[in-house]
């Protein structure tokens, strides 16, 4: 198998991993890694047997060094790697025995990771005809004219008001532009901002102590995201299972109490 | 005989302002300099065109004048890429990545889109080839989301000049490749097989 | 009657080549490139010339094929003068761009530098600036590379006056700031190799 040489993780993974079994080559992030498991057995991208292409998955994953550099991309290994041991784990058991609300998360969560996977082979052939187009332009050179000594006097008289320090100035940007070719985790995505787990748990804390009982509705009265909500809910399955709090559910989808556990003795 | 010399004289000036020129021009461009119409110019490209490609006097040039990205420029013809890569020895463009086209291929269908997106459909970071992909001069920012900020990216006009197409419209559609809803419902119950 | 067909074909790909080309070619290079005999190639960029100059056909192109310099370049006619005029003046600025400022620079602290090297050090290809800064006459020429041939430039004595300086050694030193000229040139050679 040729190993053509691609930038980041998997070159680093395919010059240290030579030789193993998986005969690896390099991919670009996990879907890519998927899809090509999946043509290598011949199969429909509809019709995966998953068990199978999860174990591949899993034993290429178990390859990734997780050093910093490559961290990132393993995080992404490792998201598809979690959705894929799940779903072949619900498919190991018997059936009926599970909750059927867990059933339903775990199909809709399969079909999300195909939906994906799907999306991502329709851009990949995208990628793939855009280059073949790019090559096929290439044959073709454009002409890179450029005005004649005879023309620049036509051009109006240039207005240049840098000073030898401004000058100075943008060419040290340019050098130092250069030399250090951005190379910072982009955070520029992630739009969300942090919620502090242990920030809450003190908040309610305090609360739920003053009410002594309060319900989990009017514990997140206050909550402006949908971030808060999710923490606080977190917030409370660690106190619950620090033995902090006692809660209950009359029924169903009903208010769930929480009450502040006095200490046994 | 006059409407004929002028369009002779239009055919040399417009051959003319092409040989010095370093992009694609516009109609409105050439109208600017020359004073004429723009369908007198459009007639006088498409006829320098024809007499290029040999349709005259069987003479086909060693360059052609081509309709990219918006405007009129002139190309070497394919035929010759090998003297000309001979010629060329730099060989001018550096190939891009796998990963770089993937992530160009989701801009130019989505566009506008943010990293996110990318990184979303691509299932990994894309951060550092969308940095490429704007050094190279393939995709320009342009404006923020209004609720995330999020920086969005377009295609460049540089982009549509290296397809050799003259708008994204022209890029052939990516809807037979994704799957439909069909599709997506039969897979879901193919699945339910073991 | 084979004898032809070769001379029509090395004709359109000498065309390609002076089309892709801003600098006159010397018959050695135009040797190189197409693997033709020197005296086959003068005999038909001689006849190019001719074709050019309407002395086949009567009609006489908007460029022509000019052999100065000890090299052969196409230019536009001089009766076009006024049209290229009109056309430059379109889109004429009285202030250098971001991106001729910038390897207006690298030039000024690493010359003679070519312009293979104002790219790899701005990130982008850098043809069209550097012709932008020709034209305004702010650098020139100066020799080629030996072993790459790469046309090498300097800054001219107008651009020393425009910055108010007397020489070069003049402009303020960059190297004990952060990473020096010198390292920036060793850098830029490093990456030369593949």
């Amino acid at each position: 198998m040729s190993q053509t040489a691609t930038q980041g993780l998997t070159d680093e993974v395919a010059e240290e991993h030579v030789g193993f079994e998986l005969a690896l080559t390099n991919f670009s992030g996990p879907f890519d890694l998927l899809l090509s498991l999946i043509a290598r057995r011949r199969m429909d991208v509809t019709e995966i047997a998953l068990a199978e292409v999860t174990d591949e998955f899993l034993a290429y994953v178990s390859t990734l060094e997780t050093t910093e550099e490559v961290l990132e991309n393993s995080t992404a290994f490792m998201v598809v790697a979690a959705t894929l041991l799940e779903l072949k784990t619900a498919r190991l058991l018997p059936a009926g025995i599970g909750d059927a609300q867990e059933e339903m998360t775990l199909l809709e969560e399969r079909d999300l990771l195909f939906a994906r996977l799907l999306q991502y082979r329709a851009f990949k052939q995208a990628a793939e005809m855009i280059k073949h187009r790019m090559q096929t332009q290439a044959t073709m050179v454009p002409r890179q004219g450029a005005p004649e000594p005879q023309h620049a006097n036509v051009l109006p008289e240039l207005i240049f008001d840098l000073s030898p320090e401004d000058f100075a100035a943008l060419a040290q940007d340019v050098f130092t532009k250069f030399a250090e070719e951005p190379e910072e985790v982009g955070t520029g995505h992630l739009h969300a901002p942090i919620v502090s787990l242990a920030e809450q748990v003190a908040l309610m804390t305090m609360r739920i102590k003053q009410a002594g009982k309060l319900t989990f509705g009017s514990l997140i009265s206050d909550a402006n995201t949908t971030m808060v909500v999710v923490v606080r809910f977190l917030g409370l399955l660690t106190m619950y299972r620090d033995r902090l709090i006692d809660w209950h559910q009359d029924e169903p989808l009903g208010d769930i109490t929480v009450k502040w556990r006095e200490p046994h003795d | 005989m006059i409407e004929d010399r002028y369009q002779t004289q239009l055919f040399a000036q417009l051959e003319a302002i092409l040989m010095v020129s370093d992009e694609p021009l516009n109609l409105e461009q050439l109208t600017r300099a020359t004073g004429q119409p723009v369908d007198v110019i459009e007639a006088t490209l498409t006829a320098i065109q024809r007499d290029y490609d040999g349709e005259n006097d069987g003479k086909v040039r060693g360059f052609q004048l081509r309709h990219v990205a918006g405007g009129w420029r002139l190309y070497t013809r394919s035929e010759h890429a090998d003297v000309i890569a001979a010629f060329m020895l730099q060989g001018a463009t550096q190939k891009l990545s796998q990963a770089s086209l993937e992530a160009l291929a989701v801009i130019a269908y989505l566009q506008p889109a943010t990293r996110s997106k990318v990184a979303q459909i691509r299932g990994v970071n894309s951060d550092s080839v969308v940095r490429t992909l704007l050094t190279r001069g393939l995709i320009a920012e342009d404006g923020v989301e209004e609720f995330t900020g999020a920086v969005r990216y377009t295609t460049t006009d540089y982009f549509l000049e290296l397809l050799g197409i003259n708008s994204i419209e022209e890029l052939p559609k990516i809807s037979p490749l994704l799957p439909g809803v069909d599709e997506a419902s039969q897979l879901a119950e193919s699945q339910d097989k073991p």
